[in-house]
């Protein structure tokens, strides 16, 4: 989607980061609220539309890049992070943020979810969970229940369902959050923080899908979500208790926010003159000559 | 000067120092202007490897390890029994003598004893005590060669002093000039001797050459996962990485690998990657994301023997089915083999001026002959600052009429390419089919018209792309009886059979095939016209090159030559299946594997 | 009785229940014993999404969607006017009156409009009134072509009424039966109507038909990762699994999916799997390891518009060339195309034979034409109980001189596989390369004698497979003027466009074929050598089978018919492409797609 | 490597489990102490030795399947899990045991690693972490300290490594531990009750690289070592905060024991008439005419 840069006169406003193509989801699908916010935050963050890179896998999802006013990479399935990664690292001025679903990012990008935390890479991740393969017409996805009648799961899905919030703490996030797509105050707040926040900013949203959930979907997460209160979300030990805490209630909010650790791109040496991509190419006669004097 | 060659080779366990033997003693000749080539038959790290490491020394450049070993260098009594059979009659054997209990038998060769224990008899640490027996078997050698023992010393302080400090280079020095004054009282030296010519060379191994080349063309991103035998370009990446300003970074696995790398080439570097056969397998869907986002990157495959895990430690060319076939549908991409290793340093700027020019991956294919191969040349041949040509890549805003279309269709099937983080050219790139301006084709909407186009617009880069390839090179005569075909690491073994064989009276040329993907039919069958009997010689089974020449040009060749045995060819090899193959008994020919590690 | 061929073809978006339509007439084509042939021109499910189905119905069978629609339903607005100019003149366009402002103009086709909402008032459930139009529609598409309401009221019940109960049942059969009867009254009838012959036929997809083949084949092991178009095999295993004792296990990615397979295989299942291309890519790795430790495995790839994730509802066949290259290095393995749906239930036992027996990794190249298209079929013709042959496969304690070498070299190549479990054979399977009784050539030791042997045995085992595959049919005169030429999918529409050039006096003939590696080149030239002026017909840019068939026999076509649209053959694109190459005009003929979705 | 099997008189021993082939391992390596804990602990569980399966990746540990007397698979770099589930579920009667590094597992294999144990697989994974890639001469793998210098980190290692306790409790893991090659005795009984667990059973093994490590390795370890003491095994939030423990000290022991859920073999309706691999192949006409009749 071409979108050319709207000249923003004043202080930019989410319509400044809306796409020219209109989102293709269902109606009344969970990612709607997530584009909104992400809008909503990118305005409220204030930097030139171009400033910012929008990279996703593929998925219902993962299709949002198309949909807003940025830099944009829809790439592989499940790869979203690792090219991510690449981009930040070679210009790590860019403000890069990473969208995707739960098939995408917990199931075949689960190796890059666990080690782009463990390195606290400066990335915001949203996951728009919705637990389920929504593009691929409703397959059991590693967020699922169990006991879940699918497509892929006839009788009735018998894994275990993976934790991603927990999983975030384990791995190395430095700011881990839950948020319900319907929650779009707090959402977009919490992704202003995370885009603010230098290191891994993680946001698992509960972002439904009517299509292959059913329509009471919405009701289901609207009685059980509750919002995490008197929590220090400085300590780690008390963050992966409420992580691992299971029952009736999805607690919603800011669960770990580690603000000591550096991140990659501020302990990386050869970054301290200035993004890669800028740097000057190739290899002096100096350094050749140093080069080879080690040859002779 | 008569011609000056000469083959030496060490053998040993790992830990002994064969490297730093090799290493030594390369650039040894290289200070004196002698031309190198090596090969190490080595195992992976783990008790009961052996390596056995031969190194050829020519007063002319050289490109394989020849065919007979003049001196070779036992450092273990394994390599004593394994190895003694593998001089040539009139040639010499050194060893430790405390090694062996029985002397070896031959009477055709000369047999040199070192009494290490007694020389090295001061050296109070154990362990420097066994690690130092190289470099006093190396002072024997270069006595016999007779090469300066000066040269060593000066080596031993150049990469030791700093690294070890001073206890170990006296240790060092010691038992070398022990090595080399026993061989001035009990050996007679080699008739032809070392000589000093200009210019002094230097000396280095392939990988290193492939990241060098890669740094030289502008690589600000280089990412890898460790895989043998590839993993020498990581070393010398993250080595230089801070002296010269490359990001360098190991990650969890190829995947992520090869996907950094089309992060790190779209936001504006010029990026590129290192795995062998198993690594690339994984690489290979990414490869066509590269090509549909239209991402310039470039991915080197360094070959072993194959099939899967396979032969670690060992050599084949074995993968360029897997370089052609990599990731589903049709795309432009190019397919490089350097010829040699110093060709290795020489591709990379030419490849990324190519793939920064069609945005589309690039990809090497080289081998653990030349990437773990050494070889020597002569510094004033590196061009440190070759061309930097990063075709249309927008980085500034810029006037221009109506709107931005990343994906403009266009006569050469070029377009412009802006980077994120420049003002007035916002695009999403995906890896959904799109049309000019990066809408989806496939979720979205489906207009077979607009596919066709930019389906089209992608491949018309390939026409351009075909016309810029060099054709294949011929060699020799051109109207020979024999035509000998090759390609890729392969060019020096051939290149000397070819030699042999014109020697020996039989009228021989040769056809080397560097750029093998794309292949323009009408320009490589003018080459393939001065073909005589043709003979395709490649290093495994199926005859891979043979099969896909033969698919792009029609050209079916009379015969072959194929080794898979995990070692490389020696020239011998070849000049006697071109031999067998003109008796014409056969259309195949294996040849047989004479020295066995 | 004369030839019946009618073409129905039901736009919408997606939810309205096209593929209930669809499989809803299909079964009473199917009751009635007629033939069917289904292609479904889809987007992903999201909004926006458009679907049109075409469905070709015959007194005879028929593999392909036809050239012209002699009926259109369209279930929105959307439908009305992106189809209305796609019937043929003399056909009829039903479509809800309700959904149009002004009549659609075309007076050459019968217009039909039907006043669904007054039809469906009386369902309270205004979802279920929006979606029972479908039926309504086909009420009154069964009148037009002569069908019986009340196949389509049995159709219902069986369909709906245990899943959705007696009031969805009632509603869809209420409007359906209003559909029906306006139609009585208000529009005329085709003139060619169905007929009842016998049998009668049962109706399928291409995935199912591959899963029902696996199924019959013994497969006791099926993962998957979604991936479309190949997850309907997923599907049809995930709701026979308890039924049939088959374990099915979703994974987390491709890589997953067949390293699992790989185990389960070890462990003596017969095990299978399915993907598209990007998961191909994935899998690639572990093909070769499959090939290296002589585990029988079979992957299926169901092919869809590449390059990288490209169009994932559209069809190529753009894959071939990543199965020939898949994982580094050469090894065993078979490579099969079937030739039409059906087909694909009877390669399965075939490939799992030949896999068992050869120990090897067997591909299938599906594509979506085939995969999500659908056919009817003759039951009788379906054998449940076809030939299960395990090869050597060993899994009890038995008599032995000697000791178990997992890898016996033999003059088959074949070597008796014991599975874990069975007494008195343990051993190791390993990817590294090894020796006959399974000790690694690589890290332990590295003997390039014994690395020949064991390479030559495994490849010995391609001399026995390229024996027992057929070769490549021929149809049609065996002296012809033209042939066509083509492989897997394509065969229904190569097949008619042949008999329509025959028809209008252009001698054709068809070479087709299914089993694609190995290939045996005397065998293939053979039939090859029946060929008038040549045209290779296939689904990709670069013409992936011409140049392999060239690299694998020499031969050259002399012209091309190629389209990379994303929408498949329809027979006069053919028939149009063969008559511009006859003229001469031109190598390559890439066929122009009228019908836009 | 040929292992015939020979024929075990009374009790078997650890000897009978030794292979054929001598470890070709670096004298002094740490992965020999964990070959003959496994040895031993084959031997103690009496079942014959045909009816084990060790499963492998690629590395100098996964070397390790060549020198036992099993049934054994030497499979892909990474990829051992995924094969060791397919053939558990192929015959969930062998007793499955899968070996490997630290870079196998945690590295290329980390997407796998976390989905088993979540799946909850009845199988025994033995990790010898040697916070190395040994078999590629050396490079910083996942559970690389940060500052060391390596082949691929001349300058210092600035990642951080990952927590595999801490991964394994969250992901799923059923039985999760941590042992050192050097402590045989705790090593063997860990592996025998790990193998007796029904679910996914997880050993951590510190398993020292003295070639790239140095000699002095061995006692940086020793000195550090200490067992887990005081502490409920069942008690998740327990066990978690235990392994987020930084620090000088690492603790030995069993972690997290949950004896409650099921292992996947277990849930799985199919394996109700036995294992698939000795179960009737193929369709019976009845099936086959009950599955045309649904197409009809
Ligand atoms: C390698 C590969 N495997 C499988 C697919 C097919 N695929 C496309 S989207 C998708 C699932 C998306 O699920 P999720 O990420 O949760 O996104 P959602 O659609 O639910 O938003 C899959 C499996 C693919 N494109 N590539
Ligand atoms: C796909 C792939 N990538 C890389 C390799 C190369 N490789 C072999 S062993 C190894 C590392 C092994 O490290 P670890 O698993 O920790 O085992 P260790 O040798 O330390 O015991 C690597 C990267 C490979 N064989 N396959
Ligand atoms: S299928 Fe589900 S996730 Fe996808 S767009 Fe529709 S509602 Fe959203
Ligand atoms: S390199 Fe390290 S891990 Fe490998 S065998 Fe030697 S000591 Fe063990
Ligand atoms: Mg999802
Ligand atoms: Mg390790």
């Amino acid at each position: 989607m071409a979108k050319k840069e709207r000249p923003i006169k004043g202080a930019p406003t989410a319509r400044d980061y809306k796409g020219d193509v209109n989102p293709d989801w269902c109606p009344g699908c969970g990612d709607f609220g997530v584009l909104a916010s992400l809008q909503s935050a990118y305005a409220e963050l204030g930097r030139g539309s171009h400033d910012h890179l929008t990279v996703s896998g593929i998925g219902c999802s993962s299709n949002l890049p198309g949909f807003i006013r940025t830099y944009g990479m829809h790439t592989l399935h499940g790869r979203s992070l690792a090219v991510a990664t690449g981009a930040k690292m070679a210009n790590h001025e860019l403000n890069v943020v990473v969208t995707g679903g739960d098939g995408d990012g917990y199931g075949i990008g689960g190796n890059h979810f666990i080690h782009t935390m463990r390195k606290n890479i400066d990335l915001l991740y949203i996951v728009m969970n919705n637990e389920t393969y929504g593009l691929t017409v409703g397959q059991a996805s590693p967020t699922t229940v169990v006991g879940e009648k699918t497509y892929s799961t006839p009788f009735g899905n018998i894994e275990t369902p993976l934790n991603p919030v927990a999983m975030a703490i384990v791995s190395g996030a430095t700011y881990v959050a839950r948020a319900f797509s319907s929650e779009r105050k707090q959402l977009t707040e919490l992704m202003i923080n995370g885009m603010q926040h230098k290191g891994f900013a993680f946001i698992d949203v509960i972002s439904p899908c009517i299509t292959w959930k059913g329509d009471e979907i919405f009701d289901y997460w609207k009685e059980r979500v509750n919002m995490l209160e008197d929590h220090d979300t400085s300590d780690k030990a008390a963050a992966l208790e409420q992580a691992v805490k299971t029952g009736h209630d999805t607690q919603l909010g800011l669960f770990y926010h580690d603000t000591n650790s550096q991140s990659l791109d501020q302990m990386e040496p050869v970054l301290e003159n200035g993004p890669m991509a800028h740097q000057q190419m190739g290899v002096t006669p100096e350094q050749g000559d140093a080069i080879i004097k080690r040859m002779m | 000067m008569a011609k000056y060659d000469f083959v030496v080779a060490v053998g040993g366990a790992p830990g002994q120092g064969i490297d730093t033997f090799g290493i030594s003693l390369g650039k040894i000749c290289a200070r004196y202007g002698l031309h190198v080539s090596t090969y190490s038959a080595y195992q992976s790290l783990i008790r009961g490897g052996h390596t056995f490491l031969t190194i050829r020394i020519s007063s002319e450049p050289v490109a394989n390890h020849g065919d007979e070993i003049d001196l070779i260098i036992a450092l273990d009594k394994n390599s004593v029994e394994k190895h003694i059979e593998n001089v040539r009659p009139g040639g010499a054997f050194i060893y430790n003598e405390d090694d062996v209990k029985k002397a070896p038998e031959r009477d055709d060769i000369q047999l040199c004893p070192i009494p290490y224990k007694k020389f090295s008899s001061g050296i109070e640490d154990r362990k420097l005590q066994r690690r130092a027996l190289n470099t006093c078997l190396l002072g024997t050698t270069l006595r016999l060669v007779g090469a300066e023992l000066n040269v060593l010393e000066e080596i031993i302080i150049q990469t030791l002093l700093k690294r070890k400090g001073q206890e170990v280079v006296d240790a060092n020095i010691m038992v070398a000039t022990a090595g080399y004054e026993h061989a001035v009282e009990n050996f007679t030296q080699f008739d032809d001797k070392f000589e000093k010519q200009e210019p002094a060379l230097a000396f280095v191994d392939g990988n290193s050459a492939m990241a060098m080349g890669g740094a030289a063309a502008g690589v600000k991103f280089y990412s890898a996962y460790p895989m043998s035998p590839s993993t020498g370009v990581l070393k010398w990446m993250a080595t230089y990485a801070r002296e010269l300003g490359i990001m360098v970074r190991q990650c969890e696995d190829e995947i992520s690998v090869i996907n950094m790398v089309i992060g790190a080439a779209h936001a504006g570097c010029r990026a590129m990657c290192a795995t062998s056969g198993g690594g690339f397998a994984l690489m290979s869907e990414a490869i066509g994301s590269a090509a549909m986002m239209e991402i310039p990157i470039v991915v080197i495959n360094v070959q072993r023997g194959g099939p899967s895990t396979g032969l670690p430690t060992k050599t084949e060319q074995g993968d360029l089915w897997q370089l052609l076939g990599a990731s589903q549908g049709d795309f432009p991409k190019i397919i490089v083999a350097p010829i040699n290793i110093m060709d290795g340093f020489h591709t990379m700027p030419e490849l990324f001026n190519l793939v920064d020019k069609y945005q589309c991956p690039g990809m090497v294919l080289s081998d653990l002959t030349l990437g773990m191969g050494f070889t020597t040349f002569d510094p004033a041949s590196i061009n440190w600052q070759p061309e930097i040509d990063r075709g249309e890549l927008i980085s500034e805003l810029r006037e221009m009429d109506g709107e931005y279309l990343r994906f403009q269709i266009t006569d050469s099937g070029i377009s412009p390419r802006a980077i994120p983080g420049t003002p007035g050219h916002i695009h999403v790139v995906a890896t959904d089919d799109h049309d000019e301006d990066g809408g989806l084709i496939s979720d979205e909407f489906t207009n077979p018209h607009k596919r066709r186009d930019i389906m089209e617009k992608r491949q018309r880069k390939m026409e351009g792309i075909v016309k810029l390839l060099p054709p294949p090179t011929l060699e020799g005569p051109e109207d020979a009886d024999v035509t000998l075909i090759g390609w890729g690491s392969t060019h020096g073994v051939i290149s000397e059979a070819s030699q042999m064989l014109n020697g020996d009276g039989i009228a021989t040329n040769h056809i080397h095939f560097k750029w093998l993907y794309p292949i323009d039919e009408d320009v490589v069958n003018e080459v393939l016209a001065n073909a005589g009997r043709s003979i395709i010689v490649e290093c495994n089974y199926t005859g891979q090159f043979a099969r896909f020449l033969r698919g792009e040009t029609g050209f079916k060749a009379d015969g072959h030559i194929r080794k898979y045995d995990g070692e490389p060819f020696m020239p011998h090899h070849i000049v006697d299946g071109t031999r067998e193959l003109l008796i014409g008994k056969t259309e195949l020919y294996v040849p047989y594997q004479e020295i066995v590690v």
